[in-house]
């Protein structure tokens, strides 16, 4: 564990569509093995933010530094290789596709893959049943699982995960939580959480940022007194 | 125009024409040449379909100048050959039958090439008055004053062709097919009135467009029809390759023959052609001291980079002697008086006897010859001089 | 018109005295090149300006060919017989470009498509001039008659049907309509939410062009004398394409200077290494396509300009002509509509104007394979309502305004804007019942000026002229005031490329309100907006339900925005309404809070 | 007859499917339409000449024509294609100019004149009481072979999973990690790879000259655009097209036959809501 190095560094990163300036600078910093949670209202630049930090999105300006390493103009597939997983928003399975071959996708060397799915079913028992079937009959909550367990099938050591809590039952949840707490503790993962759902983000993270707009308008430790409603004041009406 | 490119550009543009016109002036100068050089143009497929035979073509007439002018050329005057290229189409042969008269003052034009090039540009000669000597075989029927062709039409070579098939071959009921163009059709309707004329039947006739090159369903309804024999005519080249080879890999075994192929296109397709038969007016294999002393001639003259001749080069030799002869015994250069002259002129070359005398047509030999193992063309025996019967009956 | 004018007689001058220094051979290449020029001005108008790729064009100048030859060869003689065979190849030829239009034309038709089925055109038509025998001349081409002209006479001819064919091109691409053709390369979807028929548009354009290739053609085979299939094939189509490209695809110019350019030089070369230079016009293409797709005019052309403008010459001439035309550009350009919509249907608002209802969905659901975005959707709005949608993301927010805007979209279920029946109707005519679309990024046609978006827009509404380009546009009372408030008034010459985000989100709603709507949908029209853009939208938007009787449903993540603007809320979650009531109660309920903040974990 | 006709139809479909197949993958992947795709045919072709024109077995010729035309794709994606994938019309002009190049190119090195590539098999069998051409039946396996072949890849392997991930979802394979540019060239590579295959494989039915390509590409597109991107549909339409190809010809005539393809599959397309 290199801890001197943060395992995500943001420094005033600028950027969005074509010609609609979505970040307007942000800033943050993740720990290695922290959770940290990023909130905001829809449309203030939360997904924008992950997909320009994954190279899916062109930076303007700024500077993005993931597990040490400057990212900047780099294509996706390179920072996946340096050991982050990305589980984007919506649809983000392929639905016609098995969930083994879900699974497959997210590793180069299929060697290990077998080894690697127990680890997951561990967690997942569905997703070595279900292997064969068509991902887009899974219900929403074992989607989910699935996006997880592909997300971690690779052992990263961080994993961007955008809105997992939508829609899900809280029993579904609780399990996420679960599996998400464990690896951290277990393997020092650190996780980037973008959330609405204040509840599922303060379970799990230990320090948040608040964006408004496309700039972080907060950071703090989600156990300082007082954060919770602060946070709520930039959620809700 | 309010939009702000309107202006900036359209200056500019006009300034591009501008110099786009002064670029084209050199080519409008115009140069004497009446005691210069006489000029022959050859616009010729050099692109497209007939560059495949164009640089035979080519040789063929530089052979012929540089023979005649080693003998001191015609009138005193050097003959001097310009190959063009006509793209192996009308459009381009309008470009180059222009570029033949009006920027190298072309005396006269004598070339191998397609029929819709030829139509294209016979006008286009016969206004500048222009001598045009054709040298390509072709579907007959093609007049203009100033128009010769010294090359096989139909009536000469299908008519032997099957008739041999009948008598040697004894073929009585005929399966009929070409490619569907102009050319296929015509030879293909030369050969149906031969063969009901020598009291044979025609079980079939299909035609095939010209850029397909399945012919599967054609050669089921052959299987089906079970002839004696196969009389075709396709495009030249390929689709001769395409047809025999589908046609062997189907099996069949009757005797084939084509009004077609040539001895390259045979050459080309290995064995995919053996045993076909086919008519013509000059294969290497002559056996005549002529042919034997242009084949050298061309050998030594071209070495390495010689192009094989072949039915469709080897006229454009004949065609440049027989002006050369024409303008020696009229004295000029003057198209009307060539076109007295040049029926009277009779040249003996790598063919046999060749006389453009019939209504701008030439009476000429014809020859048999079939396709052997390994894709040469074996001469099996000569018909003799062939009649090219009424073609212009316009023209006396 | 002042400059174009001049730049046509500067044309037709040295049209006029080239024969002077051009000898007969260069005429007569030239003579030939003109013609073919007009096919590529043809391509240039549907490819460069509207967007219609097609490798068929040479189909069409091969009809003017064939119909021309078959007529002398077999029907007709002399001068008026020729003529009306003209006549009729361009009109055999407009049928054919409508029915080719026909096939390939229609609102999911993608360009792709298109041009396969032009592709296959000249293969059709080459196959049916081979197979038609001695009728057609088949491969060996049917020669004609031809007229005695001189080669001056026939450079003339083809000179000035050239020069004929680019003014009227020009008239027509800076026209109106003109406008509406750039419209749609840069746009169609966009034009089609702006209630224009599109695709009846491209077939009419199509037929037209055809027409002209075909005179083209029916020109030509009289100068060359032979009609063949080599005019009409796919070779030559593919030619016409290469040339336009290599020009300048939307220039006229262009294809113009590419076609005489290419055929002039392959003339020239003649002989000489005929492979060489083929495999050169290839490079050439590739290198043009790649890296200066707007093709060699324009680049040249921007070179030479910015030449001239270092060596500082005419650069005062053309600030004083720009100047002179900005100035009487600054005359009032937009103008306030004399009629309004909502006035015309007064019979329905002097009854009760206040609450009419306008739009009504009853259980309406939206399917992709299995997954329902929308299910079973069942809400009503009236006049003068602002309704705030609102929910999570993938909640099918933008789906409902999808099938409200377009009446092919909705799987199962009535919507009735206006008390009639979507069903079916594609966005043109759901806009033609009043419903007008704002799109979620900012949809406005970026090669056109301000001006030129609300021109357009408001075509729907006003007169398009075939050869006049109108300079000011007149707006609902609506529209001007977005244009107003969001200060587009003083921009209107400029590219809608150049504004800002914010500017062309406002330009989008001034577009969609210039088409008079009863509905109006905004799907997240403040999205990356300052808080001041927010605000000036805003106050357009309140202004529209309350003065005008908008019906004005608002997809909006901005629930500060919502509730300043709204009169109702609605909230859907996967698919269903979960609430549907006044703002005030349910801006503070519970399930704002869940949704948004504790989604499902409070129990 | 009928066992003729029943053999011509299936063995029609087989060439088609087998011309076809490298188009379909490069469409269903690049989302490209490939109009060098005869130019590949053609470079497949001269291969093959050049392989038995040294005396190699003809079979060898395959393997040659699939590397040949790998290594032409690789070349021409990398240099001319890889800026293009964001404007679509613009790579159909692109991949004509390529195919003018590339027929020239032939063309400077072997001449216009037909080419002889030596074939493996010339004979004709006997199937069902007809006499029939062995090569086509063998073209017939090698069309299933190659079929299920490139069916198996793309299901069972992880580059075939990978692929088919690009065609669902480009930008979702690109954030899982996948090298999406490596992809598209690979799969460039592979398309034009089995077009050149193709072309080898069609010397012994027809003449290899430098444009023998042109004939096939147009009909080749209509079965991709009314395939859309599944295998099993290109296998149907050219089963179906191809058919009815076979038919026209048989019973109408060959020229009305020739052009069935490109009529039936426009019509197809108006006629069905398309979303290419």
């Amino acid at each position: 564990m290199r801890s001197e190095r943060p395992a995500l560094a943001v420094e005033g990163l600028e950027g969005g569509y074509a010609d609609s300036a979505v970040l307007r600078g942000v800033t943050l910093e993740v720990r290695p093995a922290e959770i940290f949670a990023i909130l905001g209202k829809n449309g203030m630049g939360k997904t924008t933010l992950l997909k320009t930090m994954m190279g899916l999105l062109a930076a303007r300006s700024g500077r993005v530094e993931v597990l040490g390493a400057d990212v900047s103009r780099w294509a996706p597939y390179r920072i996946t290789r340096l050991g982050v997983s990305y589980v984007p928003q919506e649809k983000s399975i392929f639905q016609d596709l098995s969930v083994e071959e879900n699974l497959r996708l997210a590793l180069r060397d299929l060697s290990e893959f077998t080894a690697r799915l127990e680890a997951v079913a561990r967690w997942f028992p569905i997703l070595k049943s279900r292997r064969g079937q068509r991902a887009g009959t899974l219900s929403g909550g074992e989607q989910k699982m699935l996006l997880i367990g592909r997300a971690l099938l690779t052992r990263p050591s961080l994993v961007l995960i955008d809105e997992i809590s939508e829609g899900l039952q809280p029993a579904v949840i609780t399990k996420l939580r679960e599996v998400l707490t464990e690896e951290r503790r277990a393997r020092g993962l650190a996780i980037v959480l973008v959330e609405q759902n204040v509840d599922f983000a303060f379970a799990l993270a230990q320090r948040y940022a608040v964006l408004k707009v496309g700039t972080v308008v907060e950071t703090g430790r989600t156990a300082d007194v007082g954060a919770r409603e602060r946070i709520e004041r930039h959620l809700v009406l | 125009m309010r939009e702000r490119w309107t202006d900036h550009r359209s200056r500019s543009l006009a300034t591009l024409l501008v110099v786009l016109s002064v670029a084209m002036l050199p080519a409008g100068a115009v140069q004497s040449q009446d005691k210069g050089p006489i000029v022959i143009a050859v616009p010729v497929g050099l692109s497209g379909v007939n560059s495949v035979v164009a640089p035979a073509v080519v040789q063929s007439g530089e052979l012929a100048v540089e023979e005649i002018n080693a003998k001191g050329g015609v009138l005193g005057r050097k003959l001097q050959l310009v190959p063009l290229d006509d793209e192996s189409g009308p459009a381009g042969a309008v470009k180059a039958f222009n570029t033949a008269i009006r920027q190298h003052k072309a005396h006269t034009i004598i070339t191998m090439e397609t029929s819709a090039a030829r139509n294209a540009g016979a006008p286009i000669a016969e206004r500048a008055k222009t001598l045009f000597i054709y040298t390509s075989f072709y579907e007959g029927r093609a007049c203009g004053k100033s128009l010769f062709i010294n090359a096989w039409v139909p009536e000469q070579i299908v008519p032997p062709l099957i008739k041999f098939m009948t008598d040697d071959k004894k073929v009585k009921k005929w399966f009929a097919l070409g490619s569907d163009y102009a050319f296929g059709r015509g030879m293909i309707e030369a050969a149906k009135s031969t063969i009901k004329g020598v009291g044979g039947t025609i079980l079939g006739e299909e035609y095939q467009p010209l850029q397909q090159s399945d012919w599967t369903a054609i050669i089921s309804k052959i299987r089906a029809a079970n002839p004696d024999g196969i009389i075709y005519s396709t495009s030249g080249g390929g689709p001769n390759i395409d047809f025999m080879k589908q046609f062997k890999a189907a099996g069949l075994k009757m005797p084939v023959g084509s009004l077609s192929i040539d001895e390259l296109t045979a050459e080309a397709g290995g064995d995919a052609a053996e045993g076909v038969y086919y008519t013509g007016d000059y294969f290497t294999g002559l056996d005549n001291p002529e042919n034997r002393k242009f084949l050298d001639a061309m050998r030594k003259k071209f070495g390495a980079g010689l192009k094989t001749p072949n039915s469709l080069s080897e006229p454009e030799y004949d065609g440049v002697y027989a002006y050369a002869m024409a303008v020696e015994k009229a004295g000029t250069t003057d198209v009307d008086k060539l076109v007295q002259v040049l029926p009277t002129i009779v040249f003996k070359g790598p063919r046999g006897q060749v006389q453009m005398n019939k209504q701008h047509h030439a009476s000429l030999p014809v020859y048999l010859a079939q396709v052997q193992a390994n894709g040469k063309t074996k001469v099996l025996k000569s018909f003799g001089l062939v009649d090219p019967g009424n073609q212009c009956p316009s023209l006396k | 018109m002042v400059s174009s004018a001049r730049y046509f007689v500067l044309l037709a001058a040295l049209l006029a005295a080239s024969p002077l220094v051009l000898g007969e051979y260069a005429q007569q290449i030239l003579s030939q090149a003109f013609f073919f020029a007009v096919a590529a001005v043809t391509v240039d108008l549907l490819w460069g300006y509207t967007g219609i790729l097609t490798f068929g064009q040479s189909a069409f100048f091969g009809i003017g060919v064939y119909t021309v030859a078959i007529a002398l060869a077999y029907y007709v003689e002399g001068v008026m017989g020729t003529a009306a065979a003209m006549v009729g190849a361009m009109v055999a030829a407009a049928l054919i470009g409508a029915a080719v239009g026909w096939l390939s034309f229609f609102d999911r038709a993608s360009p792709i498509y298109v041009a396969i089925v032009t592709l296959a055109l000249p293969v059709v038509f080459t196959q049916v001039i081979l197979s038609g025998g001695a009728y057609t001349g088949s491969s060996s081409g049917l020669p004609i008659p031809v007229p005695a002209l001189s080669i001056m006479q026939w450079y003339w001819i083809a000179g000035g049907l050239l020069l004929l064919v680019a003014m009227v091109s020009y008239v027509l691409v800076s026209s109106d309509t003109g406008r509406i053709l750039v419209a749609i390369r840069e746009n169609e979807e966009r034009c089609r939410y702006l209630g224009l028929r599109t695709s009846r548009l491209k077939i009419r354009l199509m037929a037209a062009s055809s027409a002209v290739a075909a005179l083209a053609g029916a020109c030509y085979v009289l100068f060359g004398s032979v009609a063949a299939h080599s005019y009409g094939d796919f070779v030559f189509g593919t030619e016409l394409v290469v040339w336009t490209a290599l020009g300048g695809r939307g220039t006229l110019l262009g294809p113009i200077l590419g076609t005489v350019g290419v055929n002039y030089v392959s003339a020239v070369l003649g002989g000489n290494l005929p492979f060489v230079w083929l495999l050169f016009v290839g490079f050439a293409f590739v290198l043009v396509v790649v890296y200066l797709p707007q093709g060699l005019v324009p680049a040249i052309g921007g070179s030479l300009s910015r030449a001239t403008r270092a060596a500082g010459a005419i650069v005062n001439w053309r600030k004083v002509v720009v100047g002179a035309e900005g100035a009487r550009a600054a005359t009032p350009q937009v103008r306030a509509a004399a009629s309004m919509r909502g006035m015309r249907r007064g019979d329905a608002a002097t009854r009760e104007e206040q609450g009419t209802l306008v739009l009504e969905l009853r259980q309406v659901s939206k399917r992709y394979g299995s997954l329902r975005v929308l299910d079973g959707v069942s809400l009503q709005a009236r006049r003068g309502e602002v309704v705030g949608i609102v929910g999570p993301n993938g909640a099918g927010k933008t789906t409902l305004l999808r099938c409200i805007a377009d009446g092919r979209e909705q799987s199962s279920g009535d919507i009735l804007v206006n008390g009639r029946h979507i069903a079916g109707l594609p966005p043109q005519e759901c806009v033609a019942l009043g419903v007008s679309r704002k799109f979620q990024t900012p949809n406005v046609f970026d090669a056109l000026s301000v001006l030129d978006c609300l021109r357009v827009a408001r075509s729907y509404r006003a007169s398009t002229s075939l050869w006049r380009r109108s300079h000011t546009v007149e707006l609902p009372e609506p529209a001007l005031h977005a244009v107003h408030v969001s200060g587009l008034l003083s921009r209107l010459d400029e590219p809608a490329a150049h504004l800002s985000h914010g500017a062309k989100q406002a330009l989008e709603l001034a577009m969609v309100l210039a088409l008079e709507p009863t509905v109006l949908l905004l799907d997240e029209p403040t999205a990356g907006l300052t808080r001041e853009e927010r605000a000036a939208i805003g106050s357009v938007l309140m202004e529209l339900a309350q003065s005008h009787r908008l019906c004005i449903l608002l997809i909006e993540h901005d629930l500060d925005f919502v509730r300043e603007i709204s009169t109702r809320l609605v909230v859907l979650h996967m698919g269903k309404v979960l609430v549907d009531g006044p703002l005030a109660e349910v801006a503070e309920s519970e399930v704002i809070r869940t949704i948004y903040v504790g989604g499902g974990t409070r129990t | 007859m009928f066992t003729t006709q029943l053999l011509d139809v299936v063995t029609t479909a087989g060439v088609l499917y087998i011309v076809a197949l490298g188009l379909l993958i490069v469409y269903g992947v690049l989302k490209i339409i490939n109009l060098a795709h005869g130019a590949f045919l053609a470079v497949g072709a001269y291969a093959g000449v050049v392989t038995t024109g040294l005396g190699w077995n003809p079979w060898t010729a395959l393997l040659v024509a699939f590397v040949i035309g790998v290594a032409g794709a690789a070349l021409v994606e990398w240099r001319v294609l890889r800026g293009l994938y964001a404007r679509p019309m613009d790579t159909i002009l692109a991949t004509w100019g390529l195919n003018i190049i590339v027929v020239q190119l032939i063309t400077l090195y072997f001449g216009r004149e037909i080419r002889f590539a030596e074939s493996a098999i010339g004979r004709a069998v006997n199937i069902g009481g007809a006499t029939y051409s062995e090569y086509r039946l063998v073209l017939l396996l090698l069309a299933v072979v190659l079929g299920v072949g490139v069916w198996l890849v793309m299901q069972r392997t992880q580059i075939g999973i990978v692929a088919r991930a690009v065609i669902m979802n480009e930008e979702l394979a690109q954030a899982l990690g996948i090298n999406t540019r490596l992809v598209r060239f690979v799969t460039f590579g592979l398309g034009a790879g089995l077009a050149a295959l193709a072309g080898a494989l069609l010397t012994p039915l027809v003449s290899v000259h430098p444009n023998l390509g042109v004939p096939w590409l147009i009909n080749a597109f209509m079965l991709v655009l009314v395939a859309g991107v599944s295998l099993l549909n290109l296998a149907l339409a050219a089963l179906v097209l191809g058919g009815a190809q076979v038919l026209v010809s048989s019973y109408g005539n060959p020229v009305l036959g020739s052009l069935t393809i490109v009529i039936l599959a426009v019509i197809i397309l108006r006629f069905r809501t398309i979303t290419i």
